[in-house]
């Protein structure tokens, strides 16, 4: 089954991991950094670009080894791949900033099983050319990111007031302490979904209304 | 075995209005013919009986018209001396037409019932009261009008030791045993040897509710000397005339599920069968009347009357009289009488009462809206045989039937209303079942 | 020092865990046919059990190992039918298309109610109630448990509670046959278009009170067309094994409960009286 | 006579209901709960009743709102979202802000009730369900207590309570420890009496343990409370607390202390014993009662919190579910070895 598929563009191919696969509102992937580390905006928007910088990178390897490992034993080498580049990672945020590196803790190392990233390494790299994955991981890892974002700021935005740590609404604003705390990652993940899902409803309602009758 | 007892009832259950005041004194009256007496051939559980008149023929009151159709099935006899007008469909309490005869009654016609030959309690084989109940076409005067011989045939390596005549008669507004067990008393225990000797079980007790003393005090003096009855007086609870239930009350033993009285050693029979039973076999006759409570705040001359089986309902109420905004009328009583939706239905022997409603008794039932279920377990604590019926309730919404029957026990329910009736949410619980019920038993006879 | 460690610790473990995959590979791999899977695919995935299997994957499985033909399933398309029987190079086993027929026209313009039915909105929990209330006894509670049951949608009730069956989209799958309390519907195929539409046993202007458009029993079809349809009971009852293509029977009834079904609604005959009632009748006198 | 000419009803049996109906047992709710109410009345002036009405008006307002919203009939008749508006109400501390209380409220009838399918699908108690996340979102807020029986209570009002909304409360009242974390932090120990009459700090429901025992009762006797529940609470409560304090005195308060003070009342007579979150049968509601009481009592004397009675009512109703999977009443006619006698 190694065929490339050809059907979209390479345009579409990047965009359809931002809104239409998005991999969290939409596949419900990676849940665990997705409600772990979106406590705060910088948080979410560090995780999703380390996410995404292993997710384009391991994308580019397993589809370049794609032809050459057999079959029986790609989950290992895809596993490989990705958790050299969560060390290259690991390092990199460390000698950025250290006080990142202590807020996102075990999450940067568990991105090596964020399913997100074996699973579009097996669903779309292992079947694609270099240039398509590349595309589809940068495409899966800025929806990721927009959606750690989403979910990061509105925590941060009700918990504590502010935005990137910037106070927004003075200094007498009562920070809702829940929003900070991992259940208010499950609340603002729902709040999220729903907003998709009502999203995608309507327009599958609105399509319906305006095809006329095609069954028939 | 004390005779007196309070204490011997059953676990849960539920307390509904009595409603019997208004009929309970009233004594039994003869109900006139009506222009045409229509005699369904299925009035039984079980296959109709086979006409063995023609049209145009002329019958004798009491005289057998249509005789058993192989052992679950029953004779019937001319309710009234007239000629057979035409033999047709006619409406029947299920839903469907059943084949019935219509019997247009002679006016000038003195009505003496026919006679045939006695049979002696103290002579007769088992065999023969057995087979001389079904040629008198004695079915379950209670209500569920199952052949009376077939259930005291006792199945080979089966043995009973107790005969409960149930005079309980827990249902609201009912008053036709009551009623029986004060005006024929001696019918009652004439009837008990024929079945006592039919069954070869050693005694007899019969049950009647706190709320009949007097039938009671009637009943203890009405006993023979040497005939092994006892009376005793349980207390008020629906459904106590239920057969498990009142097992359970006077014995204390439980039917196994999905068995009979007969695997405790019990029987179960009427107390108004077990009067037309000392009633008609010694005079070789068969049932063509019955008695039954017209009452309900829809009717205008309640009472307890003797009607000729056959009557249809409109004759009925339109000579007792009714109100005018009446807007139910049901067989049986309220918990489990089954509502009619023609009155061209007929009067069949397992007519126990005719109870009409009207717009201001139903008026609190219908307009009752339905809420969710907020498990309460008001059911929980009202359902006499412990099933859940929140749990069932909520999988038959759900169309789950054949796990209600597998997990909930669905096929247990004898659909007494308990559970319907205390429901704060009014969910029609009943119904549910009913519908589960049939869907199961359908799905189990489509697999075969 | 650090590099060769590393090297030799990851190139280690591969060795190991490649010994161990290639055990598990050689012990537990599983064969199945791959063709089922296929023909599954290919399948229209409804689960409805028209093809008398219990799913679709059974059927997939069936189709096979050649123990049913590819017709059998009668919700898949003509092409999709052939598709498969190309894909497996077996015949098709073509069948001609069946659809359900209701054996009732007695909607609320034409036949009254006995008694108003209350309680739960389902033809089944009615049928329990006294029979439903509806005066025929055999006739369509229209409470639409059958719309329900299609998972085709391809029952749809009328104006006048009947149920009205879209020949198109009917896959002939059985699911309004169990429905129906009152046992209204039956599965026939398309060319089947002489059809008794009533199921009541009662005769005369007595049912005529009930239902205008019932079969009174007159027997006139039956005279018309000797041999084709015989009284039983009190019905006609088509003989579709003789020549059914004619409209002979039909001319004389006098209330057109037996019609001729065209595509574009059933026909009846010149004697068949007009419907008088128009409006919606539910209730009237018992 | 005249003849039948009428259109029959037909519908299934039985044709009489008992008359009772889910609003008819709501109402009694309601009036039970009343006595305690008017109380927190008392005892905290102007606050409880500002706090009491817009408890009770944001829950049956985001109801209604909703249900309209949704093109659904309105389902603020049956009275339960007044319960819990009430029930909510009652475990707040007075001095709240008055939009946390609205906001608090619309959580407790959205989080709790509605999206599990509302009246009867709910597993947890809304108004704890509303309290919990209100605990959570403003732990300061939640745990600061205005003494009860204030000077002035019915002149006016405290600051805090009208803090505009999403701004921080000020307190400028007098605040003071409840009963419970006295003992827990300073070891103080409050007098039986004044616990049981109420007249000791805490939320607004949690003062008069007398009254609400009367509210109980009135609805134990009506068959609308499951008595089973809170006599297993308050039984595992005294017997639980009676052990510790017989080991050591000096360490663990009385029974008659944990009885009385607290949410324990309000939430064994009536947050326990909701319906919809209970178990059906008997023995669950036994167990469950057991459980809750553990909870309680471990958390209050072991757990880092002065209070535990919400979280052991959650809790409790957790379990409810595989309760009533796991203790399903013996159907008639299954007993084993029951079999023939004759």
């Amino acid at each position: 089954m190694a065929t490339d598929q050809q059907t979209t563009s390479d345009t579409d191919e990047f965009l359809k991991g931002l809104f239409a696969q998005n991999p969290v509102f939409v596949q419900v992937l990676g849940t665990c950094p997705t409600l772990a580390v979106t406590n705060s905006a910088t948080n979410a928007l560090a995780m999703g670009l380390a996410t995404t910088f292993v997710l384009v990178m391991s994308n580019a390897a397993v589809s370049a080894i794609r032809n050459f490992v057999p079959k029986q034993v790609r989950i290992v080498s895809y596993i490989l791949v990705i958790s050299t580049f969560v060390t290259v990672v690991d390092y990199l945020i460390q000698a950025i900033s250290l006080d990142l590196y202590k807020a996102l803790g075990a999450f940067i190392a568990l991105i090596v099983v964020n399913c997100i990233i074996l699973g579009r390494a097996e669903a779309f790299a292992s079947k694609n050319n270099v240039k398509r994955s590349v595309l589809d991981g940068a495409g899966m890892g800025v929806g990721f990111t927009i959606a750690l974002f989403c979910l990061g700021s509105v925590r941060e935005l009700v918990g504590k007031g502010s935005l990137f740590g910037l106070s927004l609404f003075g200094s007498h604003y009562q920070g809702w302490v829940i929003m900070i705390l991992p259940a208010g990652g499950f609340f603002t993940l729902a709040a999220w979904l729903q907003f998709f899902n009502w999203r995608a409803q309507r327009r599958a309602r609105a399509a319906a209304a305006a095809a006329p009758e095609v069954a028939r | 075995m004390s005779t007196s007892g309070h204490d011997r009832t059953f676990a849960h259950g539920v307390h509904p209005p009595e409603c019997k005041d208004n009929t309970a004194a009233l004594p039994i009256r003869q109900f006139p013919f009506a222009p045409v007496q229509v005699v369904p051939l299925l009035q039984h559980l079980g296959k109709p009986a086979i006409a063995e008149v023609q049209e145009g023929q002329e019958v004798t009151r009491g005289q057998r018209i249509a005789r058993p159709d192989g052992f679950m099935s029953v004779a019937m006899h001319a309710p009234v001396t007239g000629v057979v007008e035409r033999i047709a469909l006619a409406p029947a309490i299920s839903g469907r037409m059943e084949p019935a005869i219509f019997i247009r009654p002679f006016p000038g016609s003195t009505q003496e019932p026919l006679q045939g030959a006695p049979l002696d309690a103290g002579t007769a084989t088992p065999a023969q009261i057995l087979s001389a109940i079904q040629e008198a076409g004695v079915v379950g005067l209670g209500g569920a009008a199952f052949p009376t011989h077939a259930k005291l045939k006792i199945p080979d390596g089966k043995r009973a030791d107790t005969l409960l005549i149930n005079g309980a008669e827990c249902e609201p507004y009912l008053t036709t045993d009551h009623r029986v067990m004060l005006e024929h008393a001696a019918d009652v225990m004439a009837g008990i040897p024929f079945l006592l000797k039919a069954t070869g079980v050693g005694r007899a007790i019969v049950c009647i509710e706190a709320n009949k003393q007097d039938a009671a005090a009637t009943m203890r003096q009405a006993i023979p000397p040497g005939l092994p009855v006892e009376v005793a007086v349980l207390p008020v609870k629906y459904p106590q005339g239920a057969e498990k239930m009142l097992i359970t009350a006077m014995l204390g033993r439980e039917v196994p599920s999905g068995g009979l009285p007969i695997d405790v050693g019990a029987l179960c029979v009427n107390v108004a069968t077990t009067a037309e039973i000392g009633h008609l076999l010694p005079r070789g006759a068969g049932i063509h009347e019955r008695v039954l409570t017209l009452g309900g705040p829809g009717i205008v001359k309640k009472g307890n009357y003797r009607v000729p089986i056959g009557t249809p309902l409109r004759f009925l109420l339109e000579t007792v009289g009714f109100e005018r905004d009446i807007t139910r009328v049901f067989l049986g009583g309220p918990m489990m009488g089954n509502a009619v939706s023609s009155l061209d239905i007929p009067v069949t022997k397992g007519t126990t009462a005719v109870i009409a409603f009207t717009a201001r008794q139903t008026g609190n039932v219908e307009q009752q809206r339905e809420y969710p279920c907020i498990r309460c377990g008001y059911c929980l604590d009202a359902c006499p045989i412990f099933l859940n019926p929140s749990m069932l309730g909520l999988l038959g919404k759900n169309g789950e039937h054949q796990r209600m029957a597998d997990e909930f026990h669905l096929m247990d329910c004898f659909e007494c209303g308990s559970c319907t009736f205390v429901c704060p949410a009014h969910i029609p619980l009943v119904q549910h079942f009913r519908i589960a019920k049939r869907a199961v038993r359908k799905a189990k006879a489509a697999a075969k | 020092m650090l590099f060769l460690t590393a090297v030799a610790a990851i190139g280690g473990l591969a060795v190991v865990l490649a010994t161990l995959l290639a055990v598990a590979n050689r012990k537990l791999a599983v064969q199945e046919d791959p063709r089922i899977d296929a023909v599954e695919d290919m399948l229209p995935h409804a689960n409805c059990g028209a093809c008398g299997f219990p799913g679709c994957r059974p059927f997939a499985e069936a189709v096979v190992t050649g123990v049913a033909k590819p017709g059998k399933c009668s919700v898949s398309s003509d092409a999709g039918r052939a598709a498969i029987a190309n894909y497996l190079g077996v015949d098709v086993g073509a069948e001609e298309k069946r659809v359900a027929r209701l054996a009732c026209a007695g909607g609320s313009n034409v036949a009254r109610d006995h008694a108003r039915y209350q309680g739960l909105e389902s033809c089944a929990a009615a049928a329990l109630v006294a029979g439903g209330g509806k005066g025929c006894f055999w006739g369509c509670l229209g409470l639409a448990d059958c719309a329900r049951a299609c998972t085709f949608d391809a029952i749809h009730m009328n104006e006048h509670g009947l149920p009205v069956v879209d020949e198109a989209k009917c896959t002939a799958c059985g699911d309004c046959v169990v429905a129906c309390p009152k046992d209204l519907f039956s599965l026939h195929t398309i060319s089947h278009r002489l059809w008794v539409a009533c199921k009541s046993q009662a005769a005369g202007d007595g049912m005529l009170e009930d239902c205008q458009v019932g079969c009174t029993a007159c027997g006139r079809c039956a005279m018309d067309a000797p041999g084709l349809i015989t009284m039983q009971g009190n019905l006609p009852v088509v003989d579709y094994t003789k020549n059914h293509q004619t409209r002979t029977p039909i001319q004389r009834c006098p209330t057109g409960a037996i019609v001729w079904l065209d595509p574009d609604g059933p026909q009846k005959g010149p004697a068949a009286k007009k419907i008088i009632r128009k409006g919606v009748r539910r209730d009237a006198p018992t | 006579m005249s003849a039948f000419d009428k259109t029959l009803q037909i519908r299934s049996s039985p044709h009489i209901l008992s008359g009772n109906s889910v609003d008819h047992i709501m109402f009694h709710v309601v009036l039970a709960l009343l006595p305690a109410a008017a109380f927190a009345c008392f005892a905290f002036g102007l606050t409880a009743v500002l706090t009491l009405l817009v408890a009770v008006g944001a829950c049956v307002g985001i109801e209604h709102v909703l249900c309209v919203a949704n093109r659904k009939p309105s389902t603020v008749g049956d009275w339960s979202a007044v319960i819990t508006g009430l029930l909510y109400g009652l475990t707040l501390p007075p001095g709240l802000p008055l939009w946390m209380v609205a906001i608090g409220g619309g959580i407790a009838i959205v989080v709790g009730k509605l999206v599990f399918g509302g009246l009867g699908q709910n597993p947890f108690n809304p108004a704890l369900v509303g309290r919990a996340i209100l605990q959570a979102a403003f732990p300061v807020a939640m745990t600061t207590w205005p003494v009860a029986m204030a000077e002035g209570r019915f002149s006016g009002l405290p600051s805090s309570l009208l803090t505009l909304p999403f701004l921080t409360p000020r307190y400028d009242g007098v605040t003071a420890a409840t009963p419970l974390s006295a003992w827990k932090f300073d070891h103080h120990l409050a007098g039986t009496s004044d616990l049981a009459l109420g007249f000791t700090g805490g939320s607004l429901g949690e003062t008069c343990a007398l009254l609400i025992g009367l509210g109980g009762l009135y609805l134990a006797a009506r068959r609308m409370l499951n008595w089973r529940i809170p006599v297993a609470i308050l039984a595992t409560v005294a017997l639980f607390a009676g052990i510790l304090h017989l080991s050591d005195p000096a360490r663990f308060a009385g029974p008659l202390f944990h009885l009385f003070s607290g949410g324990l009342m309000l939430g064994a007579v009536f947050m326990a014993t909701d319906m919809v979150g209970s178990p059906l049968t008997h023995l669950g509601s036994v167990i469950y009662g057991v459980v809750i009481g553990v909870l309680v009592v471990l958390i209050r004397v072991f757990g880092g919190m002065p209070e535990g009675v919400m979280y052991a009512i959650l809790i409790g109703n957790a379990l409810v579910p595989h309760l009533d999977n796991l203790l399903r009443p013996r159907v008639y006619g299954t007993r084993a070895g029951k079999g023939a006698k004759a």
